[in-house]
């Protein structure tokens, strides 16, 4: 709290690590960032989340960022590309879509067919976004195609829906339902590993700790950020 | 009475009860800051006294007490305020102003604009019909405004000051279009102008910080003025005191004799009113046969009229430039003012 | 003539011009990087005139809405006198600060399915929520204040002295509000509608939340942007380019002849004349 | 005594009170759903706190950087007379409806490290971008359009004739300005400082992509948020009661003495006398 | 000439040109609209007229042509001006009212506020110095205006309609303070009230629709006016018309005989001027001493000091009530107006 308005790279040079995550791992970074700064006294982790998309564009405009999570590796590509990367991205988690449900579920859902019942309100992810072209990417290989009700630009959104009983059914990750708790229930569906969304990590190529950067990465690729990600709902690549 | 007011302010100082008959107009006249104003707003309802009741053929405008609480609303009261400013609506030709009493009447548009564009020539203004108030001058608004009061119709006319900034041409014009007008109607109009009083009023009210001071029919008041503002009015000294045997005596121990058509109970109080022509100027004093004299200071000369009138604090003299260049008067100097006794009135006050 | 009195001291000018740099210099800046090869097809894309036109008729209506309820609120603020005005003032502007993510999610506590009114709607057969109804009340909701706010301050500077003299020439209370004080505030009527049509079309996050986003339905231009950025960021900011365009003009329209034009030339004379009339000239009586 | 003109007419109260309803209803709905055993704990949480006092300070120092730039463009706008006047008055207002992030980018485009700008004051050894100061240009950007407004209709409605009169006594411009048009509009640089600090405190678009998310430096209210309802949307709108809990008080205590005290009670009279003295008695002369 | 004012206005109609001697005062006189209130603003700088030039003391206050365009901003003219309404500023007290020009010009507060305490004494307004303009009275408002301009203590004084609104007590009282501010100080004065020039002015100017159509020194101006106006003023009957062998013939064939004391051309062009209380009333034709006796028909009869003034169209007499009594004189009667050659003047137009 004590913090003032100065710049967090410049401040405390060299012992700050900037990480800008995905807002999809704030609760499993947050985590590791402690362990970091319990295993590296002395340092400590700023995190940044937000949509994969604006930390890129935030990046590609100068953001003080030292580590990259990214939901999606079409992001972590537009990085790759600008060579604003420092080495090649690692991949650190996978997830798979679930039904998310209201809990007493009115629609009476049970497979990814029953979405496609008309009067059920479906929710989805637009075309643009990751859970999207996943959806989309399931849709095909079901041969079922649904009629959203609207095609929402996260899966925040879709999950808004369900949970405030505004939609009968939505598509989200399975992180999302876990972390939702009881306010949604999960369908898990057989199809979801049509189309299995990896999470890849890497060092900012602008980045003045780079070795630091590297130790956060491995803890993250590592057995213990494995653990807290599974912890999640997220899975092993 | 048809209409009656009765209404208290507390902050103003204000508590003043009157009332008008059927077809009467009543001048109010006072001093800067007496209350003139407040006493238009509070019978058009844009004031809400504190207590008081007022009333205007049997229907109630307000009843403001401990226990009552009644309040007609402005437009409901049959009442047209000209106020002290224009106010012209500024959105709207000077046409449109006028017309807009009788529009809210329920007159259609065209008949409305009709009524409108009569009163405007009867203030000479026609030919500003189509003009925004912006675009007039401070006569020309003034003129509007008035015309606006009477398109509206109303059963009782408030006018404060509507001869303001009028030219010379203007003011009688008006003064004749309000005695036409108000003939038969019942109407307050607050004035400074004594002429005003006399053409268009038939009663008075002189109203001085906040109270009635003085109130009767207009010749009466502004002949035998019993109040210090009312003789300023109607031009006349005037000298309040106690009678005695001979006529007045002054609180500064002045004695003025003078004629009286009541007998007068010495000790009581009384007035003594004598015009200023009355008075001549002495540089010492002369025993003759007027029977009042006194030694005064001189304060300031100005013209009046083909005179010029010499003041000596509250009192006033009228001389010929001649005589005054004569005796070479002018502020400062001591002279003695003289009155025959023949032209000073006694009555009680 | 042209009045004589200005009275901006010069140094304000130069206040001025840094706060308008910093308003035009990211315009300029986004402008700079638009790839116009690419914006012309763009622009004219099936899913962004769908778009556009969605946005241009909601937030028509709402603008239309915030009329119907904002011209009320802001007369009862300006004029009565009641018990909890200042409370209710503060209320009304809430919409304002509350991010409007959060205010999606309380029209949906409310509008929604399973919501305050949201089961009485549904019950006689009206479902908000997924509708462009539902962006319209989103809007609605987040441009409300705006028109409040610069009403009620147009309506207390006006003062109610012309509204005093209109009753007295025997008005009734609606024929003063229609002939009088609508006509004499309409500057700031307009203001109030300008900035709440500009909220309206510019308003995402509670459309987002409240009312979804389908193409056609509910994907108002802010939300087709919002996706086309997670694709192709430059051409969310040549799509936004459109908005501004859209915004510009009408902004321009709705304050033609803001004050007397400084006509120059010859015959300016007359011009500013005319132009000046609903400003009244600094030396005149009326306000 | 108090003025007896009032003048709204009955039906607008029923109009007012729907828009006071469709306002409120939501605020209700969210107060409903809270889950208080757990708001309190959520509320004065280390990260809570942190992005409140952040909020506040950065909404204070845009709120002053929008008076220091906007007083100065709303005169200019009001008063002035020169070419381009209505298309500055245009462009002015482009944050409005310009969708935040966009914004966000614009300034990004601006005072970013590869911005116009950006470039020479990196050079100066000033990184503008992802700092404290990130924040308050992008609340200023966002909410500058909102002080112009209103200020600008306070300004026109005012008029010029007081200033006129003040420069006749002799009084320089920026004496008129001082002692004049400044006390005169005082209510509307006022409720256009509120809507600004408000539209400031509610800030998130803008703030996310120029300014980025961490905690203490950058993360305001609104962006702790948004983050919240990744996991927790209960927790969210629960936490954004805070932002309007802070609302409440800045407007309510901004708009103290709005106009005339309708007291009731005894000893009522004099104290309208007293507050009715700034807004002038229907009757008087005195605009 | 020290102030030299050269503007015209089309929009208005408006082209005058006046200057002012070093510590000369003028009265400006005209109907309502003539452009008096146009003239002021042009000279305190609130009005930019189209062409013209002004200069004080040799500072150009504006040169506007094809070829120029200078322009000094009002604050650095030197002139205060007194409009034709108050506009106290609402948000200071009438002392800070008072005190801004002094403060303006960069006195310290304290003495600013001195010197505003003293100018509200001298208009009597002292008792008001704490109150808001919204709570005075429209005549306490005015003596705190002139109060205000007095205070800035100018070059050049501009006062417009100062009397407006004042008591009978305040006028005078004023009339005589601004006689001692005025005396060797520059001040345009708009009036509408002769008394003021009379008092106030070494001359006059009468503005008739934008344009001056008589100027001169007061007493010249009001005692011979050759414009209809100013024959009003000074309350002068005024018939213009061709000079002849015997007098004036007025357009509508009707002839006066008069005194003249400057050879006349017949052919020329003259007015006749003669004061209504030299004008007989008579029912039917009656030759007798008197050469000038014309029909007319009355229009208004009003009270006229002891008098009642007689109207026919542009002329009027004065007679006693009793006489109007008698005569049974109404409005749209026919009747004679009769007046002695040797009360009408007979001059050059
Ligand atoms: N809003 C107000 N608050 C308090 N006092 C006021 C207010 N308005 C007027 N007054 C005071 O009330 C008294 C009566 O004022 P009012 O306007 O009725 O006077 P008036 O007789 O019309 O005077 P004038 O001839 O100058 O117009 C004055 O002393 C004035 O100062
Ligand atoms: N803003 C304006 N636009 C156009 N014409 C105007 C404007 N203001 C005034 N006028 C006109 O200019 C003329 C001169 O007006 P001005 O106010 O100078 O008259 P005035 O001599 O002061 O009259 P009054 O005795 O009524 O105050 C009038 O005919 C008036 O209608
Ligand atoms: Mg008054
Ligand atoms: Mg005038």
């Amino acid at each position: 709290a004590a913090s003032t308005g100065q710049n967090a790279a410049a401040s405390d040079s060299g012992k700050t690590l900037t990480v800008f995550a995905a807002a999809s791992l704030k609760a499993p970074f947050t985590k590791l960032a402690t362990t970091f700064e319990e295993s590296h006294p002395g340092t400590k982790v700023a995190l940044s989340f937000a949509g994969s998309s604006d930390l890129v564009t935030q990046i590609s405009q100068g953001a003080p960022a030292d580590v990259f999570a990214s939901a999606d590796t079409k992001n972590m590509a537009k990085l790759a590309d600008a060579g604003l990367l420092d080495g090649a991205a690692a991949t650190f988690a996978t997830n798979v879509l679930a039904i998310a449900v209201p809990p007493a579920n009115p629609a009476s859902i049970a497979s990814f067919a029953d979405l496609a019942r008309p009067g059920v309100r479906v929710v989805v992810c637009a075309g643009q976004v990751p859970c999207g072209t996943a959806t989309a990417a399931v849709e095909k290989a079901t041969g079922v195609t649904l009629k959203p009700v609207s095609e929402e630009s996260s899966v925040t959104d879709v999950l808004g829906k369900v949970t405030s009983g505004e939609a009968d059914a939505g598509i989200v990750y399975v992180t999302d339902v876990k972390a939702a708790g009881d306010k949604v229930k999960g369908i898990p569906f057989a199809e979801a590993d049509k189309a299995i969304n990896t999470y890849p990590i890497a060092t900012v190529g602008s980045s003045k700790n780079k070795e630091l950067a590297a130790a956060f990465t491995a803890l993250v690729t590592g057995a213990e950020g494995n653990k807290v990600l599974s912890d999640a709902g997220f899975g092993t690549p | 009475m048809s209409v009656r007011i009765d209404a208290a302010i507390a902050a103003r100082g204000f508590d003043v009860s009157m009332s008008l008959a059927p077809g009467e107009t009543v001048a109010v006249l006072g001093p800067n800051g007496a209350g003139k104003s407040t006493l238009l707003s509070v019978i058009a309802g844009l004031l809400r006294p504190d207590t008081g009741r007022g009333e205007v053929d049997g229907k109630v405008l307000f009843d403001l007490g401990p226990a009552t609480n009644t309040w007609t609303a402005p437009h409901r009261r049959g009442t047209a305020l000209l106020a002290q400013e224009p106010l012209l609506f500024p959105h709207l030709s000077a046409l449109d102003n006028v017309a807009f009493g009788p529009r809210s009447a329920g007159v259609p548009r065209a008949a409305a604009r009709e009524t409108a564009r009569h009163w405007l020539a009867e203030v000479e203004a026609v030919d500003l019909a189509s003009r925004r108030p912006g675009e007039l001058s401070g006569g020309q608004a003034q003129r509007v405004a008035v015309a606006r009061a009477l398109a509206a119709d109303p059963e009782v006319l408030l006018l404060d000051e509507p001869m303001a900034a009028l030219d010379i041409h203007a003011a009688p014009l008006l003064r004749r279009l309000l005695r036409r007008v108000l003939a038969g109607r019942r109407a307050v109009i607050v004035t400074h102008d004594v002429l005003d009083a006399y053409m268009l009023a038939d009663r008075v009210i002189v109203l001085e910080e906040g109270r009635i001071t003085e109130e009767g029919p207009v010749r009466e008041v502004l002949q035998r003025p019993r109040s210090r503002f009312a003789a300023g009015l109607a031009g006349l000294n005037l000298v309040a005191g106690t009678v005695t045997a001979a006529g007045i005596r002054s609180p500064e121990g002045l004695e003025f004799a003078g004629q009286h058509d009541a007998p007068l109970v010495p000790g009581q109080a009384g007035v003594a009113a004598f015009p200023p022509s009355a008075v001549s100027v002495f540089l010492s004093e002369a025993h003759g046969s007027p029977r009042n004299s006194f030694r005064v200071r001189l304060t300031d000369l100005e013209p009046h009229g083909d005179q010029i009138r010499v003041r000596a604090g509250e009192l006033a003299a009228d001389i010929t430039p001649a005589a005054s260049a004569d005796l070479g008067l002018a502020p400062g100097l001591e002279a003695y003012f003289v009155v025959k006794a023949a032209a000073v009135s006694i009555y009680p006050a | 003539m042209r009045h004589g009195y200005q009275g901006v001291p010069r140094w304000i000018y130069v206040l001025a011009a840094a706060g308008a740099l910093f308003v035009l210099l990211p315009l300029a800046a986004i402008v700079a990087k638009v790839n116009w090869a690419e914006f012309l097809p763009l622009v004219t894309s099936e899913s962004s005139l769908t778009a556009l036109g969605l946005s241009l008729r909601t937030s028509a209506a709402s603008t239309v809405l915030c009329i119907v309820l904002g011209v009320p609120l802001a007369l009862v603020l300006a004029r009565g006198q009641f018990r909890g005005q200042r409370l209710l003032r503060s209320f009304v502007l809430l919409p304002l600060v509350l991010p409007p993510v959060v205010g999606g999610i309380a029209l949906l506590y409310t509008f929604g399915r399973q919501g305050l009114l949201g089961r009485s709607l549904e019950l006689a057969g009206i479902q908000v929520a997924f509708s462009t109804t539902a962006v319209v009340l989103a809007q609605t909701f987040v441009a409300l204040p705006f028109l409040v706010v610069s009403l009620e301050g147009a309506l207390r500077s006006a003062g109610s002295r012309y509204e005093a003299v209109a009753a007295t020439l025997g008005a009734r209370p609606t024929t003063v509000l229609r002939r009088v004080t609508l006509p004499l505030v309409l500057p700031g009527l307009a203001s109030g509608a300008v900035l709440s049509f500009a909220r309206s079309l510019g308003e995402f996050g509670a459309t987002l939340t409240f009312a979804g986003s389908l193409q056609g339905v509910t994907r108002t231009l802010p939300l087709e942007i919002y996706l086309q950025r997670e694709t192709d960021a430059d051409a969310a900011v040549a799509l936004s380019l459109l908005l501004v365009a859209v915004a510009v003009a009408v902004v321009g329209l709705s304050y033609r002849r803001p004050g007397a034009a400084g006509g120059r030339g010859p015959g300016g004379a007359e011009r500013a004349t005319r132009d000046g009339a609903p400003e009244p000239a600094p030396e005149r009586a009326a306000p």
